[in-house]
């Protein structure tokens, strides 16, 4: 049997501002199989979604398929008209968006978005098509599938944007579904549900589909063979379990390399007797007018926490959380409503400007987005300067020494320092961001998931210069991410957050090896391993729990995790504050239920950690 | 997205366009400076060639209605038309863009205040508002650079409120406020830099409108004092010489169309011509 | 509720704008030199004749009590009468007004639709010649003076050709009837407001083309023109709404010029009479009127983009 | 309907008239000259009357049709009050709706109008016989008790008149009939008659407060009128001149810009364009079915030089700008051969009372610059304000422009038309001045020239003149009158701050259909009245 589809020799080049043509990917060549997955791995740059958009016959703007050929169900695809290529993409070959947000029309409803392909081409009446298109919601796990479409994308979550658009790729009954990067952007409770939607999808309809991703482990879940590509040329090709088992160019094995768990760093003993660095209590914040002690919006919910000088506390949680709030709160960029903070034992005052200049000094923000916290009207020297001069008042000679310096610090080359922030690649982006806060010779960074937009090698790259830094300057880190490996590989502490509500604390092999609360347990299990089968692995009852959405409890003193907690205890948890426990392992833990019961309820579901233990044997066999 | 990411050359090529805006803009702008001293005669003299005589030799651009020298005319007229223009769209955007940094910055009460102000001020015709001005307070130069630069200060200044709220809300701006830097500090070192560019993009539409401004005004026999005239009046005032198509009336008008086309090039070319102030 | 509350809070800035705009109009005009008397008497304005006439007119009263017996005027629904021929303001303005409205409502129906259209299809086609042509006839024509294009039109079409009328009126019997007095002057009305709108057209479209929904709804296989009609265009509706209004506002009181080479009877020529003559009751009145008009055109802008926008819309 | 009751002393029979008349019955053009030059009228006047009405004579008036009129002004300070009139638009409409106890003739000589005949003891007390049978557009007849209200309303100051110093004088004004009207007068003043012909005069209903629409006695009957906008005017078919007016309908409205006046007329639109600048009478005599109808005048723009200010009080100053300014240019240039050149005196040669035996200044910069080195002020900026969008401003121009040969460093300042008058004209040292034509030699010297008078231009103080003036005024011997005017053309050509250097033509431009239009010199479109002398020819 022909494969469904063949690419050979393809070449998409690109055009810069002199109007010079470069390759962005070249000399790529491949099949896939009807009923096949094939995914297209690679770091940003590797040209996957490039590849993964010329099958459409598409090229971005400035771009250009130059060379090639590309052939899907027979036809050539080059050599399409135009009327053809619209005919082709939508029909015989669809395309499921990054960024499902993004990618829907935000003033259609979304039914009509997702049943504008039919209609368009005459191939249904109106309620036949959305006949199907409520199937397809139901069969992709949607919620309310006979009224979602009638809503606007702003209404409906990440996760199920991602499956309505995954429903609109598979109303025309497509050859071929493009998936490009398609779960990236979501948490990782909701990945896992989403992959799920997906993969069953695909697999009832044995549709062939091109699955683009950076993530290995995501990839290991739901492809057939996997393309391993680099700077637009294919390092490897081969199957999944081949790929995972013994790969054999030295790319990939990297790649597998930066999934191994960290060695963990040794915890810094709990001296109960030296004051922490920073000592919060209560803390309580939010948005919108202040009301009877409460903000209108409120984001914190009574968090306690405590960071020894030289000690790094990772914070975890969904989006929403409240992680990148409570750094701000810290930082004085939004005032606490209630509660205390201790700088050194003594008083922090909650607003900037009541802060003296040494205060400000000591803590330093290093924030999420390297793009949008660099000016990008100052070149690198010049945000480097500037806590130089505000905060130690050097002299320009001595300014441009200490940039030197600090550029060293965090690995840059100095030739860097007459850049403009936009012509720095992300990873730089974050370094000099990094810098800055440096440049202050802060006690405290507080780090907002610095990681989260690198690619993996850069990422652990940048953690791996996080761990000198602390060990060389002695520095305390506050590391807020939504991911635990990162977390894992920093912290000596972790805190799980949960809709501003701290749910566990404790050591990091605490936390992390035998997380106990149920939404510290449903995260932990929620991170996609490099074994196969993986996916399928996952108890129905975390899988409900990934499932279901955040909704407010009664009141703000219960357990925010009520809604989603398969361990919920009616009559209880509905009714009283849960209460704070220390558990025998060392954690910290808010939850009504009581050690035993909790233990005894996760074995029923099987533990994340013993899962962890094949994973290492597949990495050493990697490396 | 993983690809496709363009390779950004780290010195971009000057497209043709912006090269002829800079020209056309740098040849007025030296006719403004030198055009006086390079008049064959004085504004005001009259030549013996009668009016509305066409273009010869002697008078390259033909003569006006009182039988002066065009080409002397257009070249002391240069001063007052880019000259006037430049300053009050200067001052205009100066003024528009400090009051919105203000009023996007503060917030409260003197956004409030400021916002209505400009409002109001939008809504009165600026030849309504011009005659009023005149008429308090006379035709001098200074006026007029002033009532020109305060009828487009409200546009100058929604746009910069807008850009400056938009700025305001980065995480740079966050940085800078975290590090105890004060507002001063942060209006001028953080926030202007990243909005010179749309502002001056905004600067070069509105001084074509000054430009128009000033030959309406010169409609309603109010502008610059004579023997002097901006190019906008010279048509005005030749107007008559339509039904013989003299050169008097055709010239200016055309020295008016290539300068406003020369700055919208350059203005669209330096923006990319896709990254306009949309608001 | 979230758009009536919003337009509740808009009329209420609505209105303090005016009560502003009026204040500012009354102390600029009370500064000028003049006052509505000499006008009256002209070059026989000797100081006791001034005088009787002041007091005849009440212009004798302190600044601030005129002001606000004019207010209180207003806010019983009398603008007042004018000072200069006795007339009640509503008879002066009234006809004036349906006049300027009837033009701009056709300057707006020609120019608007011609300026999305050459918006859309610039930026469908951008960076091709088409797009610069576009860019560059809608620069030049808003570059060239309006009386200077207001005259060659009327020589060539109706002095020339005799195919328009030189002289506007309101009066419209049948299509071609409307065609001969009014094309010349809605074109050149027209060519005055369409660049900005056009190029704002472009600018708001080029924004949407580049998102990532437009890319997706391509890679569905949309069509061109669907794609900028059904897709592109609902999300770009703001700001081009917004230009627009701003535009459509100058079209009451910005267009004296276009009135006086047409001698077309309408509001701008009368304020501009009224601040000549310093009858301040028909400054004050048209003052509110344009002010009016400006707030209610932005306040329909943002409805606009509030319609378009479901974020806005639904919660 | 009167025709055959007052032949007499209908106007037909007196001036232009009469000439046609005599011309009919054979008389020669040179008699008739010699004959006009003899009653008083100065030579090149009298020619030009018999010429127009040679003219004239080919022509035979026709009835029915209807024209629209462009004049120069449009806003809402339009009037139909003759009281508040303002300028030349009020007047060319107010004629056509009403009519005044006298009407000046060509030679502004006044002729009987609403008052059928005059006579006046010592010009101080005068009566007035109104015609009988004459009734208002509304139906009622015209009596004295309406002649006495239009006349004494003027001196009430919340009337707002425009001729209230000219009412003053009127010290008495009473009804001595029901169709007599006498009027005392405070001092002497042989020309009443000529004043009560001016358009404030007009005569309208006893009691009028409500002048939303005309009801006068005139050749026409207001249907419409829009301040600023338009009015339009039906053929009144009980006019009492029999068989006027012509046309059965004038529609007037104003076009302030002069192109799209001129534009406005050669696409056919209207049928006049009043108020012509030079510039464009080019044009119009260029296109074929077009006219331009030109009214020597005896109006004038005119440098102001103050006497109680520096640096115009001093004398030397004043004589070297007399000498700076280039007559034949200003004519030539400015006013493109429409213009005679004048003599730094008001009185214009189609004026009875014009003064030919004063020897002409003529442009001399040798002259100007020996009385500018001597004045002090050479090199040093010395300001004149002028108006915008005016000849007064290319007036100016001309003289900065001449002034920069001899080192005379003129600093002209340009003032927005708006407010010119009240806040600019006279008010400060150096100022350009525009006269329109008046009707009579003592109405300009008394407004313009007396000492006392709120216009004396130059704050010039001579009490041989202010005495002349008064003797002149009540004298009723023309050749004595005569006299006397010509000494006091000599003083202020040699004495006084004011500089006039031509007395410019009235144009208007008129489609050739258009017939019967005879110049009168108080103005534009026979002096305002074309209305019920015009026809159109089909």
């Amino acid at each position: 049997m022909t494969p469904l589809v063949e690419v050979s020799g393809l070449r998409v080049t690109a055009t810069n501002d002199r109007g010079a043509e470069t390759d962005i990917v070249r000399d790529i060549g491949f099949t896939v199989a009807r009923g096949e997955v094939l995914a297209l791995i690679g770091e940003s740059g590797s040209g996957k979604t490039t590849i993964a958009l010329s099958l459409l016959g598409y090229a971005r703007r400035g771009c250009r398929i130059a060379d090639g050929g590309i052939r899907v169900g027979g036809a050539d695809v080059r050599a399409l008209a135009p009327a053809e290529l619209a005919r082709l993409r939508g029909g015989q070959v669809a395309y499921v968006a990054q960024s499902a947000a993004a990618a829907f029309n935000p003033s259609q409803r979304l039914m009509d978005q997702v049943i504008e392909g039919v209609r368009m081409r005459g191939l249904m009446s109106r309620a036949n098509a959305e006949a199907k298109a409520r199937d397809l919601f139901r069969a992709l796990a949607l919620p309310e599938p006979d009224r979602i479409g009638a809503r606007f994308p702003h209404q409906v979550s990440g996760g199920q944007l991602q499956r309505l658009m995954a429903a609109m790729a598979l109303m025309t009954d497509p050859d071929l579904v493009v998936f490009d990067e398609p779960t990236t952007a979501l948490d990782v409770t909701t990945q896992v549900e989403v992959l799920r939607a997906f993969r069953e999808a695909v697999r009832e309809r044995k549709t062939t589909a091109i699955y683009v991703s950076h993530d290995l482990a995501v990839v290991a879940q739901v492809a057939d063979r996997i393309v391993v590509l680099r700077d637009g040329a294919i390092q490897e090709i081969g199957a999944t379990a081949q790929i995972l088992s013994g790969p054999a160019d030295p790319y990939t094995q990297s790649l597998l390399a930066a999934h191994a768990p960290k060695p963990q760093p040794p915890a810094a003993p709990r001296d109960v007797a030296v004051a922490p660095l920073l000592e919060v209590r209560g803390l309580v914040a939010g948005y919108g007018a202040t009301w009877q002690g409460r903000p209108a919006a409120p984001v914190l919910h009574d968090v306690d926490l405590e960071i020894r000088a030289g000690s790094a506390l990772g914070v975890i949680g969904e989006s929403g959380s409240g992680k990148s709030t409570l750094a701000r709160v810290i930082a004085g960029l939004l005032p606490a409503t209630s509660g205390m903070m201790r700088l050194d034992g003594e008083r922090l005052a909650p607003a900037l400007a009541s802060r003296g200049r040494e205060e400000l000094r000591r803590i330093q923000i290093v924030f999420q987005a390297a793009d949008t916290a660099l000016n990008p009207a100052h070149s690198v020297e010049r945000i480097l300067s500037r806590p130089l001069a505000f905060y130690h008042g050097l002299s320009r000679s001595e300014q441009r020494r200490r940039v030197r310096r600090l550029l060293d610090l965090v690995r840059l080359p100095a030739s860097l320092l007459d850049r403009l922030p936009t012509e720095l690649s992300g990873g730089q982006k974050t370094r000099v961001n990094l810098a800055r806060a440096l440049a202050a010779e802060p006690a405290l960074l507080l780090c907002d998931e610095v990681t989260a937009s690198l690619d993996t090698v850069v990422g652990a790259a940048i953690l791996d210069l996080l761990a000198e830094l602390r060990s060389e300057l002695g520095l305390a880190l506050m590391f807020i991410s939504h991911d635990l490996k990162t977390v894992r590989a920093v912290c000596d502490e972790v805190m799980v957050l949960y809709a501003g509500q701290v749910m566990e604390r404790g050591t990091g092999q605490a936390v992390m090896q035998a997380p106990q609360h149920p939404y510290a347990d449903l995260l932990a299990a929620s991170v996609p391993e490099l074994r196969p089968g993986w996916l399928d692995s996952i108890d129905e009852t975390r899988l409900a729990e990934a499932r279901s959405r955040f909704s407010f409890p009664g009141s703000p003193d219960l357990c925010a995790f009520i809604s989603r907690c398969a361990a919920r205890a009616p009559g209880l948890c509905d009714a009283a504050p849960p209460p704070i426990r220390r558990f025998a392992k060392g954690s910290d833990i808010r939850c009504h239920r009581t050690e035993q019961e909790l233990v005894a309820l996760q074995s029923k579901h099987g533990s994340v950690s013993a899962a962890i233990l094949p994973l290492k044997r597949v990495v050493k066999r990697a490396l | 997205m993983s690809a496709a990411a363009p390779i950004t050359a780290p010195r971009r090529r000057i497209p043709a366009a912006v090269q002829i805006g800079i020209a056309l803009v740098l040849f007025w702008a030296t006719l403004a400076a030198f055009g006086p001293y390079l008049a064959p005669y004085s504004a005001g003299y009259v030549v013996n060639a009668g009016p509305f005589a066409p273009m010869s030799t002697a008078y390259p651009l033909g003569t006006d209605y009182l039988g002066r020298d065009m080409l002397s005319r257009i070249l002391h007229g240069a001063r007052y038309t880019v000259g006037v223009a430049l300053l009050a769209t200067v001052l205009a955007c100066l003024a528009g863009t400090t009051l919105g940094l203000l009023a996007a910055v503060r917030r409260g009460w003197i956004d409030a205040l400021i916002s209505r102000a400009a409002d109001a001020l939008i809504s009165i015709p600026h030849l309504m508002f011009a005659l009023v001005v005149v008429a308090a307070f006379g035709t001098s130069l200074p006026v007029l650079v002033l009532m020109a630069a305060v009828s487009y200060v409200p546009g100058s200044f929604r746009i910069s409120r807008a850009l400056a709220l938009d700025i305001n809300a980065m995480d740079f701006i966050q940085v800078a406020r975290a590090r105890g830097e004060g507002t001063a500090y942060i209006l001028r070192e953080e926030i202007l830099p990243n909005m010179l560019f749309p502002v001056m993009t905004d600067l070069g539409l509105r001084f074509v409108f000054v430009v128009l401004l000033l030959s309406g005004l010169s409609f309603l026999g109010l502008g610059i004092q004579p023997p002097n005239a901006d190019w906008g009046a010279l048509v005005r005032e030749n107007i008559v010489g339509i039904y013989e198509a003299a050169p008097a009336v055709v010239v200016p008008a055309v020295a008016i169309a290539i300068l406003t086309i020369g700055i919208t090039l350059l203005i669209d070319g330096l923006s990319g011509s896709n990254h306009e102030i949309v608001r | 509720m979230l758009m009536l509350g919003m337009i509740l809070r808009r009329v209420c800035g609505g209105l303090l704008t005016l009560l502003v705009v009026s204040v500012v109009v009354f102390v600029g005009a009370s500064i000028l030199p003049g006052d509505a008397t000499e006008a009256i008497l002209g070059q026989s304005a000797s100081p006791e004749a001034v005088a009787g006439l002041r007091q005849a007119l009440g212009l004798d009263l302190p600044a601030p009590e005129r002001y606000l017996r004019w207010l209180a005027g207003l806010l019983t629904g009398d603008p007042g009468i004018s000072l200069i021929n006795r007339m009640p303001i509503g008879q002066l303005i009234g006809p004036r007004l349906t006049n300027s409205l009837f033009l701009a409502a056709l300057t707006a129906a020609v120019a608007v639709p011609l300026a999305l259209l050459l918006g859309v299809t610039s930026a469908i086609w951008r960076g091709t010649a088409y797009d610069r042509v576009t860019n560059i006839t809608a620069v030049s024509l808003v570059s060239v003076p309006e009386f200077l294009l207001a005259t060659i039109g009327v020589i060539l079409f109706a002095v020339q050709l005799r195919w328009a009328s030189a002289m506007a009126t309101p009066v419209v019997d049948s299509l071609g009837g409307a065609l001969r007095t009014l094309a010349l002057p809605v074109l050149t009305l027209s060519f005055g407001i369409m660049a900005q709108m056009v190029r704002m057209t472009r600018a708001a479209l080029l924004g949407v083309l580049d998102s990532s929904y437009i890319e997706m709804a391509r890679l569905k296989g949309v069509r061109p023109a669907r794609l900028v009609l059904r897709h592109a265009l609902p999300n770009a509706a703001g700001p081009i709404a917004n230009a627009v209004a701003l535009n459509l506002s100058s079209l009451l009181g910005g267009v004296i010029i276009v009135e006086v080479i047409f001698s077309y009877p309408g509001l701008a020529k009368l304020a501009v009479d009224a601040v000549e003559t310093r009858d301040m009751p028909l400054v004050q009145a048209c003052a509110m009127i344009f002010c009016a008009a400006f707030m209610i055109l932005v306040l329909a802008a943002d409805l606009c983009s509030i319609l378009s926008n479901p974020r806005l819309r639904v919660r | 309907m009167t025709t055959k009751r007052y032949p007499a002393i209908l106007p037909e029979f007196s001036d232009t008239a009469l000439i046609e008349t005599a011309l009919r019955r054979g008389a020669s053009r040179r008699q008739l000259i010699r004959w006009l030059s003899s009653a008083g009228m100065a030579t090149a006047m009298a020619s030009t009357i018999v010429a127009s009405a040679s003219r004239a004579l080919a022509q035979t008036p026709q009835r029915g049709g209807r024209i629209r009129v462009a004049s120069q002004t449009s806003s809402t300070a339009d009037t139909v009050d003759p009281a508040k009139q303002n300028n030349q638009t009020d007047y060319t409409r107010c004629f056509t709706f009403y009519n005044g106890l006298t009407r000046l003739d060509q030679s502004l000589t006044p002729q009987p109008e609403l008052a059928e005949s005059f006579a006046n003891e010592r010009a101080t007390v005068w009566t007035f016989k109104i015609r009988q049978g004459v009734k208002f557009h509304d139906g009622s007849p015209l009596t004295a008790v309406d002649v006495v209200y239009s006349l004494a309303r003027h001196k009430d100051p919340k009337t707002g008149s425009a001729a209230r110093a000219l009412a003053l004088p009127m010290e008495e004004i009473t009804a001595t009939g029901t169709h007599e009207v006498r009027i005392a007068l405070a001092s002497p003043n042989a020309d009443l008659p000529v004043v009560l012909g001016t358009p404030h005069f007009l005569i309208i209903k006893d009691g009028t407060t409500d002048f939303s629409k005309a009801v006068g006695t005139g050749p026409y009957r207001c249907q419409e009128f829009m301040p600023g906008v338009k009015s339009i005017a039906v053929r009144n078919p009980d006019y009492w001149k029999s068989g006027r007016p012509y046309l059965d309908e004038i529609e007037l409205i104003g076009i302030p810009d002069e192109t799209a006046r001129l534009n406005a007329l050669l696409s056919g639109d209207v049928h006049v364009a009043a108020s012509i600048s030079p510039r464009l009478a080019r044009r119009v005599q260029t296109a074929s079915g077009y006219a331009v109808f030109e009214t020597k005048a005896g109006g004038y723009n005119d440098v102001v030089m103050r006497k109680d200010a520096d640096p115009s009080r001093n004398p030397d100053l004043v004589l070297a700008l007399k000498h700076l300014q280039d007559r034949e240019q200003m004519r030539s240039a400015v006013f493109q051969g429409y213009a005679v050149v004048a003599n730094d005196q008001p009185i214009d040669p189609t004026n009875r009372f014009f003064f030919p035996g004063l020897a002409q200044r003529p442009f001399d910069p040798e002259k100007a610059r020996f009385h500018l080195q001597r004045s002090g002020f050479a090199n040093t900026p010395i300001p004149i304000h002028t108006m915008a969008s005016s000849t007064m401003l290319d007036q100016a121009v001309l003289l900065q422009q001449a002034g920069q040969g001899i080192g005379m460093n003129i600093d002209v300042k340009r003032m927005p038309a708006d407010g010119y008058w009240s806040n600019v004209w006279m008010k400060f040292p150096l100022t350009f001045g525009s006269i329109n034509p008046r009707p009579s030699a003592d109405v300009l010297f008394t407004l313009f020239f007396k000492s006392d008078s709120n216009w004396n231009e130059s704050a010039w103080r001579s009490e041989r003149f202010d005495q002349l003036l008064v003797t002149a005024r009540a004298e009723t011997d023309d050749a004595r009158r005569r006299q006397m005017y010509g000494e006091m053309q000599t003083l202020v050509h040699n004495e006084c701050g004011i500089g006039i250097p031509v007395f410019f033509s009235i144009l208007d431009a008129h489609t050739t259909k258009l017939k019967g239009l005879r110049a009168i010199p108080t103005g534009g479109l026979m002096g305002y009245s074309y209305s019920e002398n015009v026809w159109l020819e089909s």
